[in-house]
């Protein structure tokens, strides 16, 4: 029962700290800027206008309104399968599937969206994040396979293991790098590319529309953080209290997305075939250095 | 690696935002804002509206008013017309929160009055001008009030009286 | 001639002007010309309609002039014509040679010279438009005013009166069909361009296979203004909004004109203000384009750092001037303010404070490997391509061509001062980055150069008179290139006035440089000419289709992307890895 | 829209704006000031203000320059897609008054001018606020926008003084 409530307790928390935290990270941002930026619930404000806004309905809001719809209760879905810090209850064998067809399917309803729209910027937008999704949803899902082999592909709590291997190690770095590629940040933000696409996906979306949409993705931001989190937490998760892992989890998360900011800040634009040719680089190197040291036991 | 230095460089600058309007603005003391004409010393003569590049500052007559305007609007704060003011009456402030939902708020009018002619009854000059020439200009008093055109045949008229080709 | 005689001449000199006025009578003895000098470094030649062609080859070909712009004037009420001035700018020499033809009013027409001179294409088409002059031996389209424009007015004639305003006509748009159509206004108004100006790409899967460009969107009338409303005296306020950020070089490069036209002596003080103030432009310039390629490669810290240290240059221009842009402070015959003991002091202060910051922070942006390795190799402008266009400024300086105004065609104080022009041969975007970049510290060392040798004196002379009549040219090295401004005086006001800003020369350039590119490097390669296009649309505009930078069909790029990409791009980095 | 409607719209905004900045055919001295009051010494985004890419995310249309005859079309497109509440900050002296050039040939002369063109169209401004300057400095900006938001009162009144 008490891992039902934390549960229930993580998504509640979830949804209602993740424009906080995204209101944390433009400040973060700020600072390395040297400027006070916005107040940290900027983004919560800026989501409120825009569900305040007039609704203009072009010919494909309305499909982009359901997608984006089915979007955010699709992310919510995705955190009833992470375990809030308490256990492998509800990440049985069953779980990791779904949470890889779970995150494909956020991917793909995000492509959707843009290839709904007429607009050419949203058009070339919404090919770019599919040619880095394809590589980079196959990294990730390598990655969680790696990480659960390392801490023990467990049908229950006692077959997690604690020990600390180099191939655990190296997993954990390959799932960080492709979820922060998949969290959509710079230099990997390719679909909404500012300077030449005008914003690409987000270009023709307005008003509530806009709010959903910007709210999943700060959601699926959130996500990533947490899948990362995740894999640093497994090796001690079964160590603690339920209600203590828990918190730290959260926390963890939180640091992660901070991580996650920081970096933004440091990087600039990649573009589409640097960033796809740097990527397999990494990935190809990652995914053998892994199964190296799984086979030979380090 | 030398792209982690932001953390260094931001750390030196610290946060550099100018919390305005809670805080005074980045202004020198060369700055160049809006003008002020001092209705005292203006005399409308129109030097200015002569000198203004984007004719922010006009010069219309009707009836027996002279009417300066200067549009802030459309100003481009140049100075040029302080610097041809012969009164002195233009001076720059440094104003530069002049902005309105109203553009008519935007107007500074001036309303000289004018002298009627003696003669033909027009108006003409307005009155501080032609004070202002008869300090400068002594002896002129005489044609002070009547306007150019009236002036010209009144010397003739007078010229031709003194030759005593005219019966008058 | 031998080439040491030539590099031990000072340029723009008397000397060199015999020079030169040798040179030409030997080429061209065989065309019947009229070789004669104007004011300064100026020779002008007179040359019928019909050696046009080989004098141009001449003077472009076998002497190595660069176009520097070509001018049309409505002489009609001087002598029955309408005249067409060539600049040419020998660099060696830094004398021009301005070829002048006539057109008779009944038969308007000139030979184009543009396939010889490339450089000349767009000049030839503008007085075009705005005179009714016609070129021969070449396509011609309509460049300059707005499609709703009537064909036969050409409001830089002189019967045409300045108030003339068509009305608009209502276009019938040409808008895509409800399918192809976005639905939403995206260029002309883009994130990438901080002016309407509008880029056609037309792209393969990401790869850009052509261009065009159709701008004139800022075309404001200035010179019109300049020829019929203003005054002398004005006219200097109104050079300097040609353009928000490279103000001061057009208005330094318009009194200058004008003081060379009427022989007026500047005081030396007023030489070296004028200095000092182009250079801090060009240090605010540089720190602004800086800090905007940052940010178009997506790097924001970089953007706001840049800025954040541009500050302290826009207080002081403010500190100097009285105004952070459009300074105001040039006129006819000097400048307004001076420059004091205590104000010395604090320009020195910001300067040392300023060259601190920029090295550290240089050091820090250009090891960001998405920068580095997005500006490398990128925008390719040959030295062949950069040659035939005759392009300016650091495009020109970083595809290995040493040209710069302030070394070839020396003025105001910088001949007193020593500095180092720097010159790249690699083409791409990082050269033309650090060119600028070197820029910025040279423009510290010339100011520091300038304040310590300001003499004193006054700052300006009152009396004047400007002949008219007279052809004059002056030009400014502007943070994006070599300004220049044409000028024949007339009676209170310029006769004729024509700028040529440097951007106006870069432009044509910028389609080699974009060909075979990622579309995501597009806007970098834009902006790394440092585009400004309000000084190049003084004048004009044109434009059939609403905005859209990528105009293929919706239906085509899907195509096109499904046929060539993604898995072209993965296979190709597949092979790579 | 009524105008109590456009005041409580107006009031909701007060904490996030999001601007599209359209240049009309200026010079870019206002243009490079917008990005001036972007940038640490201003940062605009401590009142939540962030520049868009898209006019269709905007609040707060930053309108620059005299409006040329070319740009015309396009500007009105630019303003037909934004969405109600519409309003426009016209900086710079172009905007407000037409600047220098208000009467050359091939400019219409500033926001004013192009209100009556948008009108004919059906386009309806919801509130306009003018900010005088050349180019207006990053800090006028800012009041303008404080203005515009009706945060702050404006200090301009039109003045008439008679002169006997």
């Amino acid at each position: 029962m008490l891992y039902v409530s934390l549960q229930i307790a993580f998504i509640i928390l979830t949804t209602l700290i993740v424009p906080i935290l995204d209101g944390i990270e433009r400040k973060i941002k700020a600072k390395l800027h040297s400027r006070i930026g916005p107040p940290i619930l900027q983004t919560w404000y800026d989501i409120r206008k825009l569900f305040a806004k007039e609704l203009v309905l072009t010919r494909t809001a309305f499909p982009i309104l359901l997608v984006s719809l089915v979007m955010v209760g699709l992310c919510i879905l995705t955190l009833l399968v992470i375990p809030a810090g308490s256990s492998w209850t509800f990440f049985s064998s069953m779980s990791l599937p779904l949470l890889i067809v779970l995150i494909a399917s956020i991917h793909s309803l995000i492509i959707i969206t843009s290839i709904v729209s007429d607009n050419l910027y949203a058009i070339i937008g919404g090919f770019r994040e599919l040619t880095i999704g394809i590589i980079n949803e196959i990294a990730l899902i390598i990655a969680l396979v790696l990480t659960l082999i390392n801490v023990g592909l467990g049908y229950s709590d006692s077959q997690i293991t604690t020990g600390i291997k180099v191939s655990y190690i190296s997993a954990v770095i390959l799932l960080a790098i492709s979820s922060y590629v998949a969290s959509g940040r710079i230099p990997f933000d390719l679909g909404e590319a500012e300077p030449e696409l005008a914003s690409g996906v987000l270009i023709e979306l307005s008003g509530p529309v806009l709010g959903t949409v910007l709210y999943s993705i700060i959601l699926k931001r959130f996500i990533f953080a947490s899948i990362t989190a995740l894999a640093l937490f497994l090796p001690f998760m079964r160590l603690l209290n339920p209600l203590l892992a828990f918190i730290l989890f959260i926390l963890l998360i939180i640091a992660v997305w901070i991580v996650h900011a920081v970096t933004a800040v440091l990087l600039g634009r990649s573009r589409v075939d640097i960033a796809t040719r740097t990527l397999i680089c990494v990935y190809i190197a990652l995914i053998s250095l892994s199964t190296i040291f799984i086979g030979v036991g380090l | 690696m030398k792209f982690l230095k932001l953390f260094v460089v931001a750390k030196k600058a610290g946060t550099v935002t100018r919390k305005y309007p809670f805080e005074e603005p980045l202004i020198t003391e060369e700055f160049r804002g809006e003008i002020k004409i001092d209705p005292e010393k203006c005399v409308g003569c129109g030097a200015c509206t002569l000198i203004c590049p984007p004719s922010a500052l006009t010069m219309r007559d009707e009836g027996n008013v002279r009417l300066i305007r200067y549009f802030v609007g459309r100003c481009i704060f140049c100075g040029m017309c302080a610097e041809v003011c012969p009164t002195n009456a233009i001076t720059i402030t440094k104003e530069f929160e002049l902005a309105t939902l109203d553009i008519d708020d935007l107007l500074r009018d001036l309303l000289h009055k004018r002298v009627k002619c003696r003669i033909c009854g027009r108006p003409f000059l307005t009155t501080k001008l032609i004070k202002y020439a008869n300090k400068d200009i002594p002896g002129s008093d005489n044609y002070a009030d009547v306007c150019p055109e009236c002036r010209s045949k009144l010397s003739i008229k007078n010229i031709l009286k003194y030759r005593g080709d005219l019966d008058v | 001639m031998k080439n040491n005689d030539v590099k031990t001449l000072a340029k723009g000199s008397d000397k060199a002007v015999d020079m030169v006025l040798k040179l030409l009578k030997e080429k061209l003895s065989k065309y019947n010309v009229r070789i004669s000098r104007a004011v300064a470094n100026n020779l002008i030649v007179d040359v019928s309609r019909r050696h046009l062609r080989d004098v141009a080859k001449i003077v472009h070909n076998e002497l190595g002039a660069y176009v520097r712009t070509c001018v049309g004037c409505d002489e009609r009420n001087k002598n029955g014509c309408f005249a067409v001035y060539h600049i040419f700018g020998l660099d060696d020499y830094g004398v021009n040679v301005i070829v002048r033809t006539l057109a008779p009013a009944n038969d308007v027409k000139v030979p184009s010279i543009a396939d010889i001179a490339p450089g000349a294409d767009w000049c030839e088409l503008e007085f075009r438009d705005l005179l009714g002059i016609n070129v021969t031996g070449r396509p011609v389209y309509r460049l300059i005013l707005p499609e709703d424009w009537p064909d036969d007015l050409h409001p830089l004639r002189k019967d045409v009166p300045y108030g003339v305003r068509p009305p608009p006509v209502k276009r019938e748009e040409v808008t895509l069909t409800e399918l192809e159509s976005p639905g939403i206004p995206v260029g002309p108004y883009h994130p990438a361009l901080h002016e309407p100006e509008y880029f056609e790409l037309y792209v393969e899967g990401e790869t850009i296979i052509d261009v065009r460009y159709r701008g004139f969107h800022i075309h404001r009338g200035i010179e019109k203004l300049g020829e019929s409303k203003l005054t002398y005296k004005q006219i200097p306020f109104i050079a300097e909004r040609i353009c928000g950020i490279c103000g001061f070089c057009h208005s330094t490069c318009y009194v200058m004109a004008v003081e060379k036209a009427a022989k007026i002596e500047v005081p030396e003080r007023a030489e070296f203000i004028r200095a000092i103030v182009l250079e801090i432009e060009r240090i605010h310039s540089h720190l602004l384009w800086l800090g905007v390629a940052c940010h178009l490669l997506g790097y924001d810290a970089g953007f706001m750092h840049t800025w954040r240290i541009r500050e302290a240059i826009m207080k002081l221009a403010e500190y100097l001037t009285g105004s952070r842009k459009t300074y105001g402070i040039n006129i006819i015959g000097g400048v307004r303010k001076d420059i004091n003991k205590e104000k010395i002091q604090n320009v020195l202060k910001t300067l040392d404070h300023i060259e601190r910051e920029v090295k550290e922070l240089l050091d820090m942006m250009l090891s960001v490997p998405e920068v580095k390795r997005r500006l490398t190799g990128t925008g390719i402008l040959t030295r062949g391509e950069a040659r035939k266009l005759s392009v300016v400024g650091p495009v020109a300086r970083a595809s290995g061509l040493n040209r710069d105004v302030r070394k070839d065609y020396p003025y105001l104080a910088y001949k007193y001062v020593s500095f180092k022009v720097p010159v790249y041969t690699e083409g791409d975007n990082l050269s033309r980055t650090l060119v600028r970049v070197e820029e910025i510290f040279e423009s510290i060392s010339i100011i520091r150069q300038l304040l310590d040798r300001l003499p004193s004196g006054d700052i300006k002379v009152e009396k004047y008179e400007i002949e008219p009549d007279k052809v004059s040219t002056a030009s400014v090295e502007a943070p994006r290139g070599e300004d220049i401004h044409f000028l024949i005086t007339g009676k209170g006001r310029p006769y004729r006035w024509k700028v040529r800003a440097p951007t106006y020369q870069n432009i044509p350039a910028l389609r080699p440089m974009l060909r075979e590119q990622m579309l995501a490097d597009a806007p970098i390669t834009i902006a790394s000419i440092d585009p400004c296009f309000s000084c190049t649309d003084r004048v004009i505009v044109i434009e059939t289709r609403n905005g859209k930078v990528v105009s293929v069909k919706r239906i085509n790029i899907v195509k096109l992307s499904r046929r060539r990409w993604p898995q072209n791009e993965v296979s190709k980095a597949l092979r790579s890895s | 829209m009524s105008k109590v409607n456009i005041d409580s719209a107006v009031k909701a905004l007060r904490k996030s704006i999001w601007v599209f900045h359209l240049n009309s055919g200026s010079c870019n001295g206002c243009d490079i000031e917008v990005l001036d009051a972007l940038t640490p010494f201003f940062d605009v985004e401590r009142f939540g203000i962030k520049l868009v890419a898209s006019p269709r995310h905007a609040d707060v249309m930053l309108f620059t320059g005299p409006v040329t005859r070319e740009v015309l079309p396009k500007v009105i497109k630019a303003l037909r897609a934004m969405p109600r509440p519409r309003m426009v900050l016209a900086i710079g002296s172009c905007a407000v008054g037409g600047g220098i050039w208000y009467d050359s040939y091939s400019v219409i002369g500033g926001f004013p001018k192009l209100k009556k063109i948008l009108m004919e169209e059906g386009i309806i401004i919801d509130r306009v606020a003018f900010v005088p300057g050349c180019p207006a400095r990053p800090e006028a900006i800012i009041y303008g926008i404080l203005v515009l938001l009706g945060v702050m009162k404006p200090k301009s009144k039109k003045e008439v003084v008679t002169i006997e």
